[in-house]
């Protein structure tokens, strides 16, 4: 007996609870090669703005001690050359989620409406660690005030699910969490990237052009779960967890934590088949652990921690 | 079409107290310019795969040849033959061998690795190749027979005279273009690369560099190897690259 | 020509910027086995409360991808018995910084009235990440305000040097530094423990018996070296930079980020003599290139990324 | 006093599909039941060096016996003779020998490890020795010749019944203690620690038990290794053990 391992997030019910994370997959097509994409969950693609971006100087990534830091600074081609891309995607029938990315609340709507009318689009994953110019470029997501406002205003622009992808670069992702939906947040996504930073100590001067960047990798993975479980003990919508997994057992943990599905990111950089490998040893671990969907192993961690 | 393999390890040599040469038994296929992204350990400390040019390939052979640069190629150092390594490729563009004219082939210290298989691509192609081979000095020119083997005429310089001319290898091909016109291959640090490309322009030849960048995916996905190109976007080293015509990346 | 190793804490000269973090080095007596004690910049004490305090049940850590979790609980022997321990540490001629903790300002005084008298103690570190029961237990290092009126308070009884230890669990760790500078601070130390968790995917349950740990190793250093970077750019006293620094060239990345001085926590574990390597090491660094003093080096990256 | 030490692997052989028997070269001392702690990597993933106890010591010559038990120790038996690990050690507190009664030895699987070189001491010095050797199942029971050779008397049992009585150790034990008195050290699974300790009072024998816990510092300094004692406070297993008298963390 194969284990049940659909999942839904708001309206959307996915095959498995398996996808690549933005800006880790590109859009999709760099991925094609290597496995049918029709074996994901769902594909994620780049974080898109409204017009095209080049994003910032090279060095744009440097390896750090379990994970690496980028500062892509969002290049993508934008939304109308990017609907084209997606629309690429259609035949592997599987929700394609777009990373929606902006400066104001404005740039969030105009790239959700770009979008609004092509049917490849199944959700939006609102990146609110985006800087915001308004406020001075204080990331969005830092704010619960203000994340409350730009979701209640996607929210009235769209019936498509909405997710919304939390920062973990503040003191209190509970509350951000619980602001995002409040505001009619359909799933939330969690954890962006840790701001870190490295230094070259022969060349005396940070490696990256944008001085900082974000970490990601199995370093961060313990703050992610961590984050995962704080935030599904305060909130009712579903949460992709996501920071650091790599193989199996990292996404268990996460299931186990309280993430409904999980997100792939850097893993896929040494391991391009990763996401599929992970969806099959899921399974497995259904199979072997006699449970019959996938859904009864989410939160099951929080249960037994009672016990 | 870019695959991830499990390869056996069936040499794996010394070719110099810096540099190995390791070849792999597998199904891969290969242009001569792409290169593969290599594993050198299971543990993520170091974490991302390790890009290495192509140094030859044949049926159910794959072969690099690699500077001990730091914790990576030392790690994929201690594998002993017998050992695999997963290897993600091949990947990226490689060099076009269309062009009518002679060759020119301009090599800078380990940036000779790809070239191998470019000339023996170009003599099986029966071009006149003529091979520039510099370095710093007589350690860093490794292979010499071999490389010497497949050109149809062979310049060494080093910095340091310690083996054939001394000065720069752009020195020497400069005299050589006075005579006659070629299609030019060339990869070695950027500064070697920007003057061969200036050369090659001055004097109209086609010119193909193979540049070098920070990777993590290797696939095109991560955008993160990208260099300015000469009409103000950015290229990916990994996949537009990491051969490209010597006008898309160097302004004049 | 040896260059000149001396840094300055407040009014406290140390013959080298290289320490042990606190929690790391118990009282000292641990590592007095391996070297000489007085190759140390300081000796940094662990946590230490009015009352003893058993500390958290077991499991209290876990190794994670290149770095651990550890849930200690602040086991200490309460300041009385401390005292003790670190009066042994006398003939070291280092100067002692002891680690500060409480659940409420009155404790943090009382742990530094108890200590004034002393002689071998140098230097009070203040933990702020400790959590504030006045405030529900969120902890006292996520408030300017709460920071600000702590640190008034403790300046106040003491006339010793002053360090404040900052969490890196905040939006906005600048403003935390700036409160506790403008409240008479004379150093801050920057970054206590990110905190993480670990679940164990066979036995279904979290791996720390305290749900969370505080996670550090070489892990955490691009989110520390970044945090050094940002509160040296907008605090003039000095800090102590510390956050996965295992070997020479990690120090020297935290003294061009801006730091005067650096800690060593978790390297401690898995090679008891780092601390005097990396100090020998930040010598000969300064030797091959041609540095005078250690202090040159400080924030010099800065200088060269403007460049 | 423990010290941190580069050790030189020259003997390093497979006991069992599962078990490994290292030894190093080096000046280093140990007391039976003290242990070391051994880096099995110069990356930071795995993190952590790990403690594994004295097998048998001998002036300038250390043994360690491991089972595989996941990544770390897979790394280290992937070391070759004339490779070296850094060790520090010796830590923590061994089994006393001092008692006039004579000994019984308890072992449970790989928990015979610490008790080669105690029950070497223990013949060394006049005392008459059982032991009791216990396993899940025969490829549990490494080495039964070489600690044969130690005991004055040496009984087996395997849960299985597949070498040696079937049941569990324990109860063989019991029938010895109807007979005689006797110091008892045990080593092996936490309920067998806790059964043996609990018949050792029951007939008041003195008795030494050997635990584990996970280990950062190895040295006292992180507290990370504590596990309730019957006085109501924390012991660290990593100083004030791995040895216990049973009394100070077992409640009857
Ligand atoms: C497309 C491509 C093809 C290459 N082909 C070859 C080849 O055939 N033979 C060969 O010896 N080297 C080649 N390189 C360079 C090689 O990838 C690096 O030397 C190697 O990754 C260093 O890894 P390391 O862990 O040993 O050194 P690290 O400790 O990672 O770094 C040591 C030094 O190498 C530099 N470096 C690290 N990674 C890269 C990278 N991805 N690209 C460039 N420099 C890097 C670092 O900046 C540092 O200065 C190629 C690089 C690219 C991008
Ligand atoms: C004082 C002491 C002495 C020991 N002596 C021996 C010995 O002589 N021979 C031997 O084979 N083993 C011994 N152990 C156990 C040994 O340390 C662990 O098996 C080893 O650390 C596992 O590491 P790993 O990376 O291979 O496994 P991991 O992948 O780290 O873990 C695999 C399993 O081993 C457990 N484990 C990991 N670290 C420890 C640890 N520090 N203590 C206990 N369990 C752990 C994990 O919880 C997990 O269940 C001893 C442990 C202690 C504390
Ligand atoms: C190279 C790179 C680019 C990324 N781009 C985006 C992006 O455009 N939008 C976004 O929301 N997250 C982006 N992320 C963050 C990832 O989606 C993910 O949240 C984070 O990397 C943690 O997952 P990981 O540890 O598995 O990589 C990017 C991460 C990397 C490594
Ligand atoms: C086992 C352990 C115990 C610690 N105890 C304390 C403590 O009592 N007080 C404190 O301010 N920091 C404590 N810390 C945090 C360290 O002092 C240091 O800030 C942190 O570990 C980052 O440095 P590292 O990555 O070098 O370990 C502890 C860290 C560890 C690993
Ligand atoms: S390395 Fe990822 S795009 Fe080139
Ligand atoms: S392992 Fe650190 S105190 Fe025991």
């Amino acid at each position: 007996m194969t284990p049940d391992m659909t999942v839904k997030l708001g309206q959307l019910t996915l095959r498995n609870p398996v996808m690549p994370a933005s800006g880790c997959f590109g859009y999709g097509e760099e991925y094609a090669p290597f496995y049918d994409l029709a074996k994901l969950g769902a594909i994620v693609v780049k974080g898109t703005t409204v017009e095209p971006r080049l994003g910032n100087a090279p060095v744009r990534i440097v390896e750090t001690s379990a994970g690496l830091l980028n500062a892509i600074g969002l290049q993508n081609p934008g939304v109308a050359a990017a609907k084209e891309k997606i629309r690429q995607l259609a035949p592997y029938k599987t929700p394609v989620i777009v990373n929606v990315a902006g400066h104001s609340s404005n740039d969030y709507q105009h790239v959700i409406e770009a979008l609004e009318e092509e049917p490849t689009v199944a959700a939006y994953e609102v990146n609110i660690s985006c800087p915001n110019v308004q406020a001075g470029g204080l990331a969005f997501g830092t704010d619960p005030a203000v994340v409350a406002a730009l979701i209640k205003r996607l929210r009235r622009v769209t019936e498509k699910t909405l997710i919304v992808k939390l920062s973990p670069n503040v003191t209190d992702i509970v509350a951000i969490a619980q602001a995002a939906e409040s505001a009619g947040a359909d799933a939330l996504s969690l954890i962006n990237t840790l701001v870190g930073m490295a230094i070259d100590a022969e060349k005396r001067r940070p490696v990256l052009a944008n001085l900082t960047g974000g970490l990601s990798g199995p370093a961060v993975k313990p703050v992610a779960l961590r984050m995962v479980w704080q935030v599904t003990e305060a909130v009712r919508i579903p949460v992709i967890g996501m920071g650091g997994i790599s193989c199996t057992a990292d996404a268990i943990e996460f299931l186990l934590a309280g993430a409904t599905a999980v997100a792939i990111g850097a893993a896929n950089f040494i391991n391009p088949t990763v996401c599929p490998e992970v969806a099959a040893g899921i399974a497995e671990y259904l199979k072997r652990h006699h449970f019959q969907s996938v859904q009864e192993i989410v939160g099951l961690a929080k249960l037994t921690s009672q016990e | 079409m870019p695959e991830k393999i499990e390869m056996e390890i069936i040499k794996h040599q010394a070719v110099s107290p810096e540099v190995r040469r390791l070849t792999l038994a597998g199904e891969i296929t290969a242009q001569p310019g792409q290169f593969v992204q290599v594993g050198v350990t299971t543990s993520y400390d170091p974490f991302l795969k390790r890009p290495l040019s192509v140094h030859d390939w044949r049926a159910g052979e794959l072969t690099l040849l690699y500077r001990l640069a730091g914790r990576g190629t030392c790690l994929l150092s201690a594998k002993k033959v017998g050992e695999s390594v997963t290897v993600v490729g091949p990947l990226g563009q490689g060099f076009p061998l269309g062009g009518q004219r002679p060759a020119i082939v301009v090599a800078g210290g380990i940036g000779a690795a790809p070239l191998f298989f470019l000339l023996r691509s170009l003599q099986a192609a029966g071009k006149e190749v003529t091979f520039f081979y510099g370095a710093r000095s007589a350690a860093e020119l490794v292979l010499r027979e071999q490389f010497q083997a497949l050109a149809t005429s062979y310049v060494e310089a080093t910095d340091d005279g310690s083996l054939g001319r001394k000065g720069l290898v752009t020195d020497l091909l400069q005299a050589a273009l006075l005579t006659d016109k070629a299609d030019i291959y060339a990869c070695g640090p950027e500064p070697m690369l920007r003057a061969v490309a200036k050369l090659a322009a001055g004097y109209q030849c086609r010119c193909y560099v193979s540049l070098e960048a920070q990777m993590a995916c290797g696939v095109g996905a991560c955008l993160g190897c990208v260099i300015p190109s000469t009409n103000g976007t950015y290229v990916r080293v990994c996949v537009d690259g990491p051969v490209f015509a010597a006008e898309e990346v160097f302004a004049e």
